[in-house]
């Protein structure tokens, strides 16, 4: 159905929580370039198994260094073209108006005062493994594991947060900078944690002329610029 | 006392009926389709008349004008509905003991009679799938009867049911309306059945009630003749037992101007009885013949003679103020030179008058050929 | 349990259940029964309405109830989220009110499950009690049942078959029940971690599918279990209404 | 031609059924619960017998020793159930000539003339739902006519239909057997219609069949009083018409040793005739009357008389070589010094003696009282 | 279309779809369409071979429709992915032989929907036949008609309202599918991306509110449009079916 001619979109699986970002740089890059792009948008680890199973995607940008991993090993994409567009970081979030804490168990306690912290799924979601790592790094995990309410994904840590279900939070910075109902509390020093990157590749099977222009532009300063006007980070891009 | 006048619309039919009865049997007569099921359905409250009123005794079950409508279950009416309507997940003993334990009616009769009536004693476990057409009418037969009612509705309840069975049934239905009084509407095609158990006739005819009426004088009206089955018509005559012979196993009946012999062996010295005779049972004499098997041989005088095209006459003769029916060949009424006011004999067969008991403190009648 | 040879014991460590496994099973048993229990009654009510009345807002009831089937799975965990969640307007009153809190607990998941496997019973009660012929429940008053009693008696017993039914796909449903669980209260072992979402969670790692592998065997046989055992009860039910042909 | 030898379990009820019959109406008689609508079904190959054979005309439905089990489907039997099944999402039309569009049964019967003949011009278009009882039974009857069967099935096929339409169908059922020969399977709880219509009467009591034979020899039989109800009992007599009679609508049957007259209007002279004789319209007298509308009196001989308890006793005449039975009162008997070998006058109103015609080219019977 | 003022302005562009909504609103429809085409002859097959015989391996085949319900969606999905995928045997074989090809185009949604929506549909299918009195196939029979056409013309017939049911059961479910959809085709827009999906894209970032509101309102909708067709079509099946009840 797709026609294999040159005519056909290019194909970007993306993780569904670069959504707002890669449809603004697609935006961009289609007016300039005028070829059409086409997204898929889903967890990391979907994508990354469809990309496995040979799904049409020309570029696959993962919110994870594990998933990307694992489709390298699976021959799934081009090793050589695996590369970060772009950073993040975590923060603890807590309804508009919350005083700032500090990242200590007592503070946090206080805060939760017997409720749950909301973070994304610690097993499942990369941004629940990153927190879990900076809790564990900051010797905070052991009082707070029982009191965690893991999430499918990162916009229900928000809503539950803004709407005051949870206390806090446990986001990443792009995730609390869009929304105005929650304040950061605190953030995670860089080191606690490892590093938070978003990789793209392109696939092994992908065969459209344009996909490495594609990824050559977001790491191009338009892309760049757009990223970090989303809260992402991207200075320490290469 | 059941006391009808509705009008309603079902389906394509457009139902008017008016009758009223003084309670006993009333009996519902009338062609496939003429509406008998949706009268009976509005009496039980299942249909709504537009208009009019349902009385059963002294209580109003229904008055479009007085804004009355008891729901079907206030209306205490034991329905024998014309398809069974057994409960398919119950086993017959708790459809028959239904209304008791569901109905919360207590009810006045004993199961086992009823079972024992019906012959359900080895049928009590079984599901109603597993029954035969007629086991299930039985069942539904016994379902209503313990339903403790005030009235009961009957459509054709005898309909699959082989003559043996049904000469079990037709005297408890008539002992339950004479002992218990509870009334009965009783829908039937049979006018044997009729005849032997009513005492009210309602005729029904495309959605009307043309005529009702004691069963004896409806019986007698020859205007009804398609309604009612004209080879069935015949005479009521009423009279009171003035010996019982054990010996040949007669009852006498005096009949006022006559004394009639009739087969029976549950009559006792003054008892009121009523016999129907059937036309086509009367014979009649220009002489008193003799030596014949003929048992009740009497004077009556011709009232009427209806001869009818074809080969039928049809006398009507008194005898004191009772009127009798034969149903003779036209041929003979010519041989016989028949003319209204000739003085002539009646003869009946005594094997071919049924006996019919009425009034409250009669002892049951019993198994008569009919 | 019995003695195990020791090339078997590969095979034996397959076979046996870890903690963690145990724990989701039972949490799962917990969560579907709970929702079942709750929302079978419900559902027969509402079906039942639905069938024999003709009320204005029939078609709205109907619409609502069939409304967890149409939207993604998510959508309804959110919106359980924004009304029983604890700042959620009816959460905070039966918190308030009753002590009874949904938030991030089994009783969640109990909810969840029982919002999302609401339509699929209304349906096939629903066709049973259309199937029912409204006559008997009519000779049950005749003979003096009042309503409600016709209800339980005739109409409820004759319609068991399609309620059995209806409660089977409710259970299956509640035992894989996963997107509006795990949104409305999230993904706690212990707590809200059923079967279904331990099996998500093991296929959201790379490493994870020997894992999944395993809960689709468990959960795969908690159905199988389930449904073997429906099967007898409706036999058995069918036999005991002979058909429901009279 | 019909030759059933079969048994097998059905639900409690141990069936082992064994008769045949030449043809014509073969009818099943017996109880409720005895097992007539078992034995249907396995006729129809709805209910799989254990052991036996059935045979109709020269086709094998069932032999369980040679491995022949035909399907319902491929048997051809028309079979009008007792309860109608009727296809409640079909119009009545549809339902009539539901063997025809499904079935692929051209059939040779024209729709009109069933329609006709059942009075369901009016409901074609409606659902069986909306049907009364007798409608929808008479639906069900319209089906198996129209379906070509080559064996007709009918259980209690006309239960909850008046005389008047009973007396229109049977006559049908009758030249459907005797013109287009397609035999029939009647189950009846009427003697009335089992001996109107039926060449062949088979007893079942019990799932057994007791007896079974020509339908003439069956009513005179003694030892089935229980199965048939004695008060029905009499006797069919063959004859021949000798004379019509218009002016008085009389046709005129000698039977050999006497000429019975019998309201008639559709006999021509020539004519074989059956006519049914039922012992309670027989009397007797000891020396021949005068002066009686009774047009009926021969002489006769007495071959047996039992008396039994009660009332009645029966009396078996000889009037040639046929056999003419008589119920009377044992007083009577006694009166009349009755005695076997004695010759008696036999007398017999016309009125009461019903006519069945018999014989492929003869005209339909009409409709005459019973 | 009408002339419409000003100040309607806003309301108007609300209610006016986009062509992305469009889009997703037309394939969803196109999916739920083809997936209920497809599965639903082959549910009631299965249904009447449930409920009508009783054959060796009765009950693995109805433990297998009703798998898809029991398993989270993406494990479903997974499966599916592996099976029907490019490189799955199933996929491959009909990929090769007769170029079908389900892999991450609208025809693999539709696939999905309908294995999801397979167990939803067979049950009150099945109840259904099971509640049509087999006398009357009986008496079909005994006329002349032969096994498939008394099936066709009597038992058919008086199960449609159960057929309708499982139906509408199915295409709601067909048209909410959300999980085993995204994880089978991905989320391409035009060609896998349905109104859940859709949603669900636009939950993911908080910017997508207003857009997840007007999707929901779409789904609702259309389901609505659905539900209300099918209670019409129902209660006209139910007085030509006269209830049922002869
Ligand atoms: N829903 C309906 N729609 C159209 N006609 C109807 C409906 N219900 C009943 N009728 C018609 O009304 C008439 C009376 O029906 P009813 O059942 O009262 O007859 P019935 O006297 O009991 O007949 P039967 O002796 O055959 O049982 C019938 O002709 C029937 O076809
Ligand atoms: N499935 C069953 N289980 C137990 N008994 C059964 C079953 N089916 C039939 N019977 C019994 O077998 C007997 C014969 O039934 P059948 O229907 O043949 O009677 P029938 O002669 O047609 O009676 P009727 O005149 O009342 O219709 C009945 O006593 C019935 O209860
Ligand atoms: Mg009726
Ligand atoms: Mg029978």
């Amino acid at each position: 159905l797709i026609p294999a001619t040159a005519q056909a979109p290019l194909t970007v699986f993306a993780a569904a929580s670069m959504r707002e970002a890669m449809e603004r740089i697609g935006t961009v890059f289609e007016k300039e370039t005028g070829v059409e792009i086409v997204f898929s948008f889903a967890g990391t680890g979907t994508l990354a198994r469809q990309v496995e199973a040979g799904a049409p995607a020309d570029v696959f940008v993962s919110a994870d260094i594990n998933w990307m991993t694992y489709a390298e090993d699976q021959g799934a994409v081009r090793p050589e073209t695996v590369h970060p567009i772009a950073s993040n970081a975590l923060v603890l979030i807590g309804a508009r108006e919350t005083l700032p804490l500090e990242l200590k168990s007592a503070e946090l306690e206080k805060a939760l005062g017997g409720a749950r912290m909301a973070i994304a799924d610690t097993d499942t979601v990369p941004a629940g493994r990153y927190g879990k790592a900076a809790l564990e790094s900051l010797g905070l995990w052991q009082s707070v594991a029982t009191q965690l309410a893991p999430m499918e994904n990162v916009r229900i840590v928000l809503a539950s947060v803004a709407r005051g279900d949870t206390p806090l939070g446990l986001v990443y910075q792009t995730d609390a900078a869009i929304e105005p109902a929650v304040s950061v509390l605190a953030e995670f020093p860089e080191g606690t944690h490892p590093k938070i990157e978003y990789l793209a590749a392109l696939t092994t099977e992908g065969d459209h002329p344009d996909a490495t222009a594609f990824l050559e532009f977001l790491r191009q300063q338009q892309a760049r610029d757009i990223l970090r006007s989303l809260g992402f980070l991207t200075d320490k891009m290469k | 006392m059941l006391d009808v006048d509705i009008s309603g619309q079902v389906g394509s039919l457009d139902l008017e009926a008016k009758f009223a009865s003084d309670g006993g049997v009333t009996s519902l007569f009338g062609q496939s389709g003429s509406g008998k099921t949706s009268l009976t359905n509005m009496i039980a409250g299942l249909i709504t008349p537009s208009s009019g009123h349902i009385r059963v005794n002294d209580t109003t079950l229904f008055d479009a004008a007085g804004g009355v409508n008891l729901p079907v279950q206030a209306r205490r009416i034991g329905h024998v509905f014309q398809d069974a309507r057994l409960f398919p997940h119950l086993s017959v003993k708790s459809n028959l003991t239904y209304a008791r334990w569901a109905g919360r009616r207590p009810g006045s009769r004993d199961l086992d009679e009823v079972v024992d009536l019906l012959g359900l004693g080895t049928l009590l476990d079984r599901k109603p799938e597993t029954l035969s057409g007629g086991e299930k009418q039985r069942v539904a037969i016994g379902r209503a009867l313990l339903s403790d009612p005030r009235l009961l509705i009957m459509d054709e309840p005898l309909a699959n049911l082989d003559q043996a069975r049904r000469n079990d049934i037709l005297p408890y239905l008539d002992r339950l309306c004479v002992e218990v009084g509870i009334p009965i509407l009783y829908v039937s095609h049979s006018i044997e059945e009729v005849a032997r158990l009513s005492n009210t006739l309602v005729i029904l005819s495309e959605g009307r009630t043309p005529a009702f009426g004691p069963v004896a004088d409806m019986l007698a009206r020859t205007d009804l003749g398609r309604a009612t089955g004209r080879h069935e018509a015949g005479a009521l005559i009423e009279g009171k037992v003035v010996q019982v012979d054990d010996v040949w196993g007669l009852t006498l009946v005096d009949i006022g101007d006559a004394v009639l012999q009739i087969p029976d062996m549950a009559a006792k010295p003054g008892d009121a009885v009523r016999l129907r005779i059937r036309a086509r049972d009367v014979s009649l004499a220009a002489i008193p013949p003799r030596g014949l098997s003929i048992r009740n041989a009497f004077d009556a005088k011709i009232k009427s003679i209806s001869e009818e095209t074809g080969p039928y006459a049809e006398i009507l003769c008194s005898v004191g103020d009772q009127l009798i029916r034969a149903r003779i060949t036209r041929a003979s009424v010519a041989d016989l030179d028949l003319f209204t006011g000739k003085t002539v004999t009646v003869l009946i067969k005594s094997v071919a008058i049924d006996r019919r008991q009425r009034g409250p403190a009669l002892p049951l009648s019993t198994d008569v050929p009919v | 349990m019995w003695p195990i040879e020791t090339t078997d014991r590969a095979r034996v460590d397959f076979f046996d259940l870890q903690p963690a496994e145990w724990q989701a099973l039972l949490l799962t048993l917990r969560v579907a029964t709970a929702a079942l229990a709750v929302a079978l009654p419900l559902a027969v009510l509402t079906a039942y309405l639905l069938a024999r009345y003709r009320f204005p807002g029939h078609g709205i009831v109907n619409a609502l109830v069939h409304l967890p089937l149409v939207l993604p799975p998510v959508v309804t965990g959110y919106v359980l989220l924004l009304t029983f969640g604890r700042k959620g307007p009816v959460g905070e009153f039966l918190d308030n009110v009753f002590g009874i809190s949904f938030a991030f607990n089994w009783t969640g998941a109990a909810l969840a499950a029982g919002v999302m496997s609401f339509p699929l019973m209304v349906r096939p009660i629903r066709l049973s009690f259309e199937a029912v012929n409204p006559k008997l429940e009519e000779a049950a008053k005749s003979l003096g049942a009042h309503r409600l009693v016709a209800f339980l008696t005739v109409t409820l017993p004759l319609a068991l078959p399609g309620i059995l039914g209806g409660a089977i796909l409710g259970f299956a449903k509640a035992m894989g029940e996963f997107g509006a669980t795990i949104t409305f209260v999230s993904n706690i072992p212990g707590e809200t971690r059923t079967l279904a979402l331990a099996l998500y969670t093991a296929t959201q790692t790379p490493s994870g599918d020997l894992a999944a592998f395993r809960l689709t065997l468990i959960a795969a046989f908690v159905a199988f279990a389930a449904l073997i055992a429906s099967e007898v009860l409706a036999r058995r039910l069918r036999a005991r209404l002979g058909g429901g042909h009279a």
